[in-house]
């Protein structure tokens, strides 16, 4: 299948080869001719990093803004107007450590947006320090004697947290990766995609193999309605399982709880000022 | 008010003082709502600790027959609720000053020669049935020395509690009753008689502190996203636009922290929403990274900054002009930004109104700068005209080969949004092409600078003027921005020179090239300034390129004083 | 018992009268009591809030800071200076809303300090605005319609990121709250203690009878040794259960595994530079 | 090197230009050790893209028998690995540029007059063993051409690969050869001679870094804490205390972000530790709050801040000075600071070094402002002398009536640390009283606002004079400040006029009183700034009063050259 809506044709790409970011922009383009999202309607917004540099290397609306800042500008974006697709995906340093507090304050909101996190557990545009993903040992330019902090973990923490839709990929397997961004993207609610992806360049540790030898898939037979199981299988940290930990089927997204779509469902770029109103708000002050 | 007994004074300060929690809001609210409602100008601010209760805070209340807008150190009548109320004034009290309040509780503190109105709020209100109804029983005493008539005053009370049980009602006009009563009974009683202006004018204007004079403004503006962390002074607008806005399909989020919510809100103006963020010197701190996004993005932005002491945490509930400087460099890189700094109520409802149509048509960055003086602080003013008001919507509907960053003759390309053509709007922090790609052409970098600091001749096109008051042909120059204004100009006044004017700038970057001009016409200026730093001189010496004479300036975390800044101004000029 | 070797006699305490916070007060000076720690050797750490106060109502050393900030400088006091006892200590929102990403990155840091988090599930200090634990609903005068959000459940949060030592207490039990803190603060490793704390004034929500009403005490049998019972017991929410969730006593702190106390157990104040060792590697850069 | 066949030029400029990951820094380290091992002066700096792999970069190399410490635009030799190399330097590559490559590679960009020596590395290497010993053999090329012999290479050569398998090592010695050999084979073969200078000198000077230098000047200083967050181009300050440093007993720590790495490193003041913090400005923006927390706690902390081209992401590898007016106001409130910019390598290890001892001293934010240009370029200078240095502890031993906010003669409380003596030490973000309690005593905060700003003039006393180069009768003066430093002193000396010297700052403020008069002494001054806002040139106007006659201003992401400028400096001259 050709992804022909979203392809930018020619462009010089800043991923080294063989990067599983290339792999990720492949899923996420089929993920979108598939559900047959118009670009026009696509709003990506990103971070500063190599993942957050996505944006530039497909036809969509983006906003590629400051460094661990994507999830905030997706939240005002979706909540100004409900009827944009809005993505927020990002790199594990961006995403989990200089943006951590939104990660934990936008998963309490709730907004209904995908977040896609490109998870090769180093930090890559800066050249391969440890990242809050990275495994304890790993040895870094900074982290000299190895990495002593304990992993980061996205999914058990999401889950703590009791956001709506909570799940693992592997970028080494595309099929699935499409799959569950796809159902991350119809979740209405705020969705965690985390995916596994090697960074050839700075992660010599947790390579394709790595991932491959270190993963495998929640059982066909699990639940994943069960949120004290989710956690227990979030937590597993000899294989990390694949798929989907956690979904909560009974959230209400952020923009309809927040009542200014109640009456009204216009973007808000397409309401005017109620002078009428404001005036007899006004006149009030003149009153005791 | 030399002799209250028996002069007609025609401007009487009063000084509510006690704990936090203890009441001397509602003896504010209910006195100058019944002061205004039978004719007379009002004005009142407060000054209090940082601490839910306890401590001590003071309210200032003024009432006149003429308009009366600053904040003046004489007490003419003290009501003091609390132990150490008259020490905690004591620089402003002196034996010209009332004393009003319960001897028991006053006693250690009052001296010989002081003029005091002993009278038993507590033991009253339980008279009326609860200790709650003595914060009434003060403005009946109140009242009773201004000479308003109970009857005018009761009719005013009923409709402050229209909603409350009739009980309530009931007991509180018994409480204000009994408070008249025993005022006027007292042996050593007088009392003035200010005449109410004739017009009747007052009744019919509003009383907005500054705080509610930006929420307004924004919501004229257009305004309908707010995200804020809440911090003082600043939490006002937020909770303003939370309360009011609800009614005008305002969106407003508490953020998780302050880069939460510039971001979140500069991601709402990308949709096309109007949004604004509110915040004090801490917090804004917080945002500068977001404020260098917005210079990159070419994003509209309006950011209310209540200032308050600093550095650091500071003194939270005291004044300050003291983040002039940091506002107008804050964040990385170099990018145009537009700097209001209201000193009126109509400043800050226009100003603040207009901020949304600036931001939008010359997508940068915009401030309100205010402080805590200025959102507490409220007279009557005349309802905001909103016929001068537009909501003037700069986006455009976008067609396929759309560029976001496109090259144009003026400099502003026409901002798109998403979801709204059949264009793609790409916003990249990065610097970028005309498209909104990363780029690393470092001649279109040069165009890129180019185009967005050039934007600031345009905008210096529209700068507001500074406003001159006083004689067209002076000698002294008193130059104030922001909050100082209305002290300033009463200072001024009442010194009554001719050689004298004052010089008042609402908007402080850019410049209005017409200040420079009117700055080097004297032969002495004085800069006033809330802060220790002279931020503004220094302002006036880089973009006006004018050096002033003196500085006066007030570090303390409280306002300048009408009546002390002119003896201070008189001894300079 | 009287606590005077850390009382400050008679002071303003800007508190409100009934405020839980004097029963926390109270609690860590006798806890300090009776674990015979030294003023001068302790420091405690705070943001700015009404808990945040509480340093300056009990003689100590103290670095009350920025508002959100209390846990970043406590790590690199008790970084310098491994021994000195360091407590940090703020409110729900300094520390779970203003300080989120600090509390995450902390407890992964793993510094041997303990965190005391006065939760009264409300902003005190700024007059009532909810909190990241205020509950769903809670009307304020800026969450005018109730709280949306999700509430922050601090402790499933702890423990999904492994901290090794998490525990809830509801300052109507005093004595509970004085034999936990003695554990946090012998616990090597960052500690939370989430006291639960009626605010008089602002929340008229969780009173002293809703805490009591609404808590229960985990049973002595339960195990705290068992990361995902702790979590079970953290994410119930019909009643919150007090006690001590979760400990590990496998982990080594921070300060130790930096490796800079290794060879040289002094504080990093008393050190000197080596000029012998720096000359020489000066002199390598004139090398090829 | 106008025909380098015949001249004997003394200096030549040799630019290597290839895609990031393709080994244009191998050639480069092996390359400058040859060089300088044998006696010549060298320096090299580097720009390039913000991507991993692909792109393209340049890196440049001076040879010369006088010291050379600047860029030029002039390149002499470039040597393209890539296709598209000599595209990318258009604007530099002349006739007169002597070009290096395979012609497969770069034949489409040549043109036809232009002097080409084709040379196969990849076949060479690939005869070698290997394509990777392609870098080594176009080092072989590069040495013939400089008239270096093979074996004085050789050796050097060893040198550098003394940790390797001997295999290696002789592979690499037969590709420098093969190298070498080819070239000197081929028709239109010429090389250059420098004489290299007779001392003998260089050999024993040192090769470093910006960032190393400031590195070193940091363990000078008695750093023994950094915490901070990765950003380009500062975190090479990072991974040398972490390295290095670990030597040391420095304690590295990566933050989770840029507002905990400056609260940590204060806390870690706090306790007695000397820290400091590297970031750029965006990070920076995000601990402008910590700054001001630095300020009203009164403690010590060092800054690091490597510039790079703004507003937001702007061009995370490239260079400017645009952060200037974001140092000297970032914080909210008002407080002091001290600000070096450092323009050569013994200025950035000296005032490094110097910063922790005068944070201690006067407990206030000591800034250092680098910037990419400057982390990223280096040269053979003499070897740092530690005699100059020593840590100077200002902290003391408390006694039990210790109080940490103490108002003294002098504006300085004696900074006592936790556990160290029989007092308490209370520091407080809020206004406080000496002890360091909360305060809401307002004639106590004016107290502890005259303390706070008072320092400034202690300071003062203290600040580094600018640095005077040329005659003493000028009549023209061209000022710089930091990193463009070593270009402008290039291109003035080579102007060689009589009535023009230099005036360069490396402490930007507080402006050493001198500077006025230096300043005031020229009949006509130039401000030259790698900026577009003329930031300098400002705080010129406002601290010393001066106006400048002519701003020269460049803000593409590329630093100034020396050669260029100077054509451009005589036409203002
Ligand atoms: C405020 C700020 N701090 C630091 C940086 C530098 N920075 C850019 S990307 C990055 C880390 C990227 O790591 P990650 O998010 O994992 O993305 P990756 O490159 O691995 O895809 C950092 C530290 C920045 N741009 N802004
Ligand atoms: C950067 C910054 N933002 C906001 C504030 C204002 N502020 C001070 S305390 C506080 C909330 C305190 O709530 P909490 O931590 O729960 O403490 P409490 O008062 O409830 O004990 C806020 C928002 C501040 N001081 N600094
Ligand atoms: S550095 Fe790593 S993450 Fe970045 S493009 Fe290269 S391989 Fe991918
Ligand atoms: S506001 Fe609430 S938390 Fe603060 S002191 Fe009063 S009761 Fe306690
Ligand atoms: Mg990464
Ligand atoms: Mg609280």
């Amino acid at each position: 299948m050709k992804n022909e809506k979203y392809d930018m044709g020619d462009i010089d790409i800043a991923w080294c080869p063989g990067c599983g970011n290339f792999g990720i922009l492949n899923a996420l383009k089929q993920a979108m001719e598939e559900l047959k999202i118009e670009p026009t309607n696509l709003v990506l917004v990103s971070g500063i990093g190599q993942a957050a540099k996505i944006p530039h290397y497909l036809k969509t609306n983006f906003f590629n803004g400051l460094h661990g800042r994507a999830l905030p500008p997706a939240t005002g974006i979706k909540a100004s107007n409900p009827s944009l697709t809005v993505i927020a995906e990002s790199g594990d340093g961006d995403m989990y450590g200089e943006g951590g507090n939104h990660f934990i304050h936008t998963i309490r909101r709730n907004p209904n947006i995908t977040n896609i996190v490109h998870d090769n557990m180093v930090y890559g545009l800066t050249k391969g320090q440890a990242s809050p993903t990275s495994r304890r040992g790993f040895v870094t330019p900074v982290q000299v004697a190895g990495v002593i902090l304990e992993p980061f973990n996205p999914l058990a923490v999401a889950i703590a947290l009791n956001a709506g839709f909570v799940a693992r990929t592997f970028i080494g397997d595309k099929e699935q990766t499409i799959e569950i961004i796809k159902q991350a993207i119809n979740y209405k609610g705020y969705a965690l995609v985390d995916i596994l992806q090697p960074c050839v360049t700075f992660n010599k540790l947790n390579t394709y193999q790595w991932f491959k030898d270190n993963t495998y898939y929640l059982e066909d037979s699990y639940d994943c309605h069960d949120r004290n199981a989710a956690f227990k299988r979030a937590t597993e940290s000899d294989k990390l399982p694949l798929g989907i930990f956690y979904i909560n089927p009974e959230k209400t997204p952020f923009e309809e709880n927040t009542g200014v779509y109640k009456q009204n469902d216009t973007p808000l770029y397409s309401r005017e000022v109620d002078y009428g109103k404001l005036e007899s708000l006004i006149s009030k002050y003149a009153l005791v | 008010m030399t002799n209250p007994s028996t002069k007609k004074g025609n401007d009487i300060s009063i000084v509510l003082c006690g704990q936090a929690g203890q009441g001397i809001q509602t003896v504010e609210k209910i006195f100058t709502r019944i002061m205004k409602s039978n004719g007379y100008h009002v004005y009142a601010t407060k000054e209090y600790m940082s601490r839910v209760r306890g401590g001590l805070n003071s309210i200032l209340i003024r009432i006149s027959d003429k308009p009366v807008k600053a904040f003046v150190d004489r007490i003419d009548i003290l009501v003091g609720l609390n132990k150490g109320s008259i020490k905690h004034l004591k620089n402003r009290v002196t034996s010209e000053t009332l004393i009003i309040g319960e001897k028991e509780v006053l006693s250690d503190e009052i001296e010989d020669k002081q003029k005091v109105f002993d009278i038993p709020f507590t033991e009253i209100a339980s008279g009326v049935g609860n200790k709650v109804f003595s914060n009434t029983v003060a403005v009946g005493a109140l009242i009773s020395i201004l000479s308003v008539k109970p009857e005018d005053a009761i009719n005013c009370l009923k409709q402050i509690f229209k909603d409350k049980p009739k009980e309530l009602i009931d007991k509180n006009i018994e409480a204000l009753k009994a408070g008249y009563e025993t005022t006027v009974k007292l042996e050593n009683f007088y009392s003035v008689k200010i005449e109410s202006p004739a017009s009747g004018s007052v009744k019919k204007q509003i009383l907005v502190n500054g705080s509610e004079a930006v929420g307004l403004g924004a919501i004229a503006g257009g305004c309908n996203f707010i995200s804020s962390y809440p911090m003082s002074p600043s939490t006002s607008v937020l909770v303003f636009l939370a309360q009011k806005g609800k009614d005008f399909g305002v969106l407003a989020e508490q953020a998780e922290d302050e880069i939460s919510a510039i971001n979140m809100a500069i991601g709402a103006w990308y949709a096309g929403a109007r949004a604004m963020v509110t915040t004090s010197g801490g917090g804004f701190a917080l945002m500068t990274e977001g404020v260098s996004l917005a210079g990159m993005l070419e994003s509209p932005i309006v950011i209310h900054l209540a200032q308050r002491p600093g550095p650091a945490t500071g003194l939270p509930t005291r004044t300050e002009q003291g983040d002039l400087d940091l506002v107008l460099y804050a964040g990385h890189g170099e990018f145009p930004r537009i700097i209001f700094a209201p000193g009126t109520l109509e400043d800050a409802f226009y100003l603040t109104q207009k901020a949304f149509n600036l931001a939008d048509k010359f997508q940068v960055p915009v401030f309100i700068l205010t402080d805590q003086y200025f959102v507490d602080s409220y007279y009557n003013t005349e309802p905001f005209n909103l016929k001068e008001c537009k909501v003037e919507k700069h986006f455009i509907e976008t067609s396929e080969d759309y560029q976001r960053y496109k090259l144009t003759e003026n400099e502003i390309s026409p901002r798109g949004i998403p979801g709204l053509g059949k264009g793609l709007v790409c916003a990249d922090s990065d610097e970028h092409d005309e498209e909104g790609h990363i780029t690393e052409d470092l001649e279109l970098r040069i165009k890129m600078v180019d185009k967005r600091l050039g934007k600031l001749d345009l905008i210096k096109q529209e700068s507001v003027p500074p406003v001159l008051l006083g004689p067209e042909n002076y000698e002294n120059l008193v130059i104030c921005w922001g909050s100082t204004f209305n002290i300033i100009c009463e200072a001024v006044n009442y010194l009554g020179r001719k050689d004298t004017a004052v010089l008042y700038f609402n908007q402080v970057y850019p410049l209005h090239d017409g200040a420079i001009e009117l700055i080097k016409k004297a032969k002495k200026t004085i800069v006033v300034e809330n802060n220790a730093a002279a931020q503004f001189a220094r302002l006036l010496k880089i973009h006006a390129d004018v050096k002033v004479d003196h500085n006066v300036l007030k570090y303390d975390g409280l306002c300048f004083a009408s009546d002390s800044i002119a003896e201070e101004l008189n001894e300079l000029l």
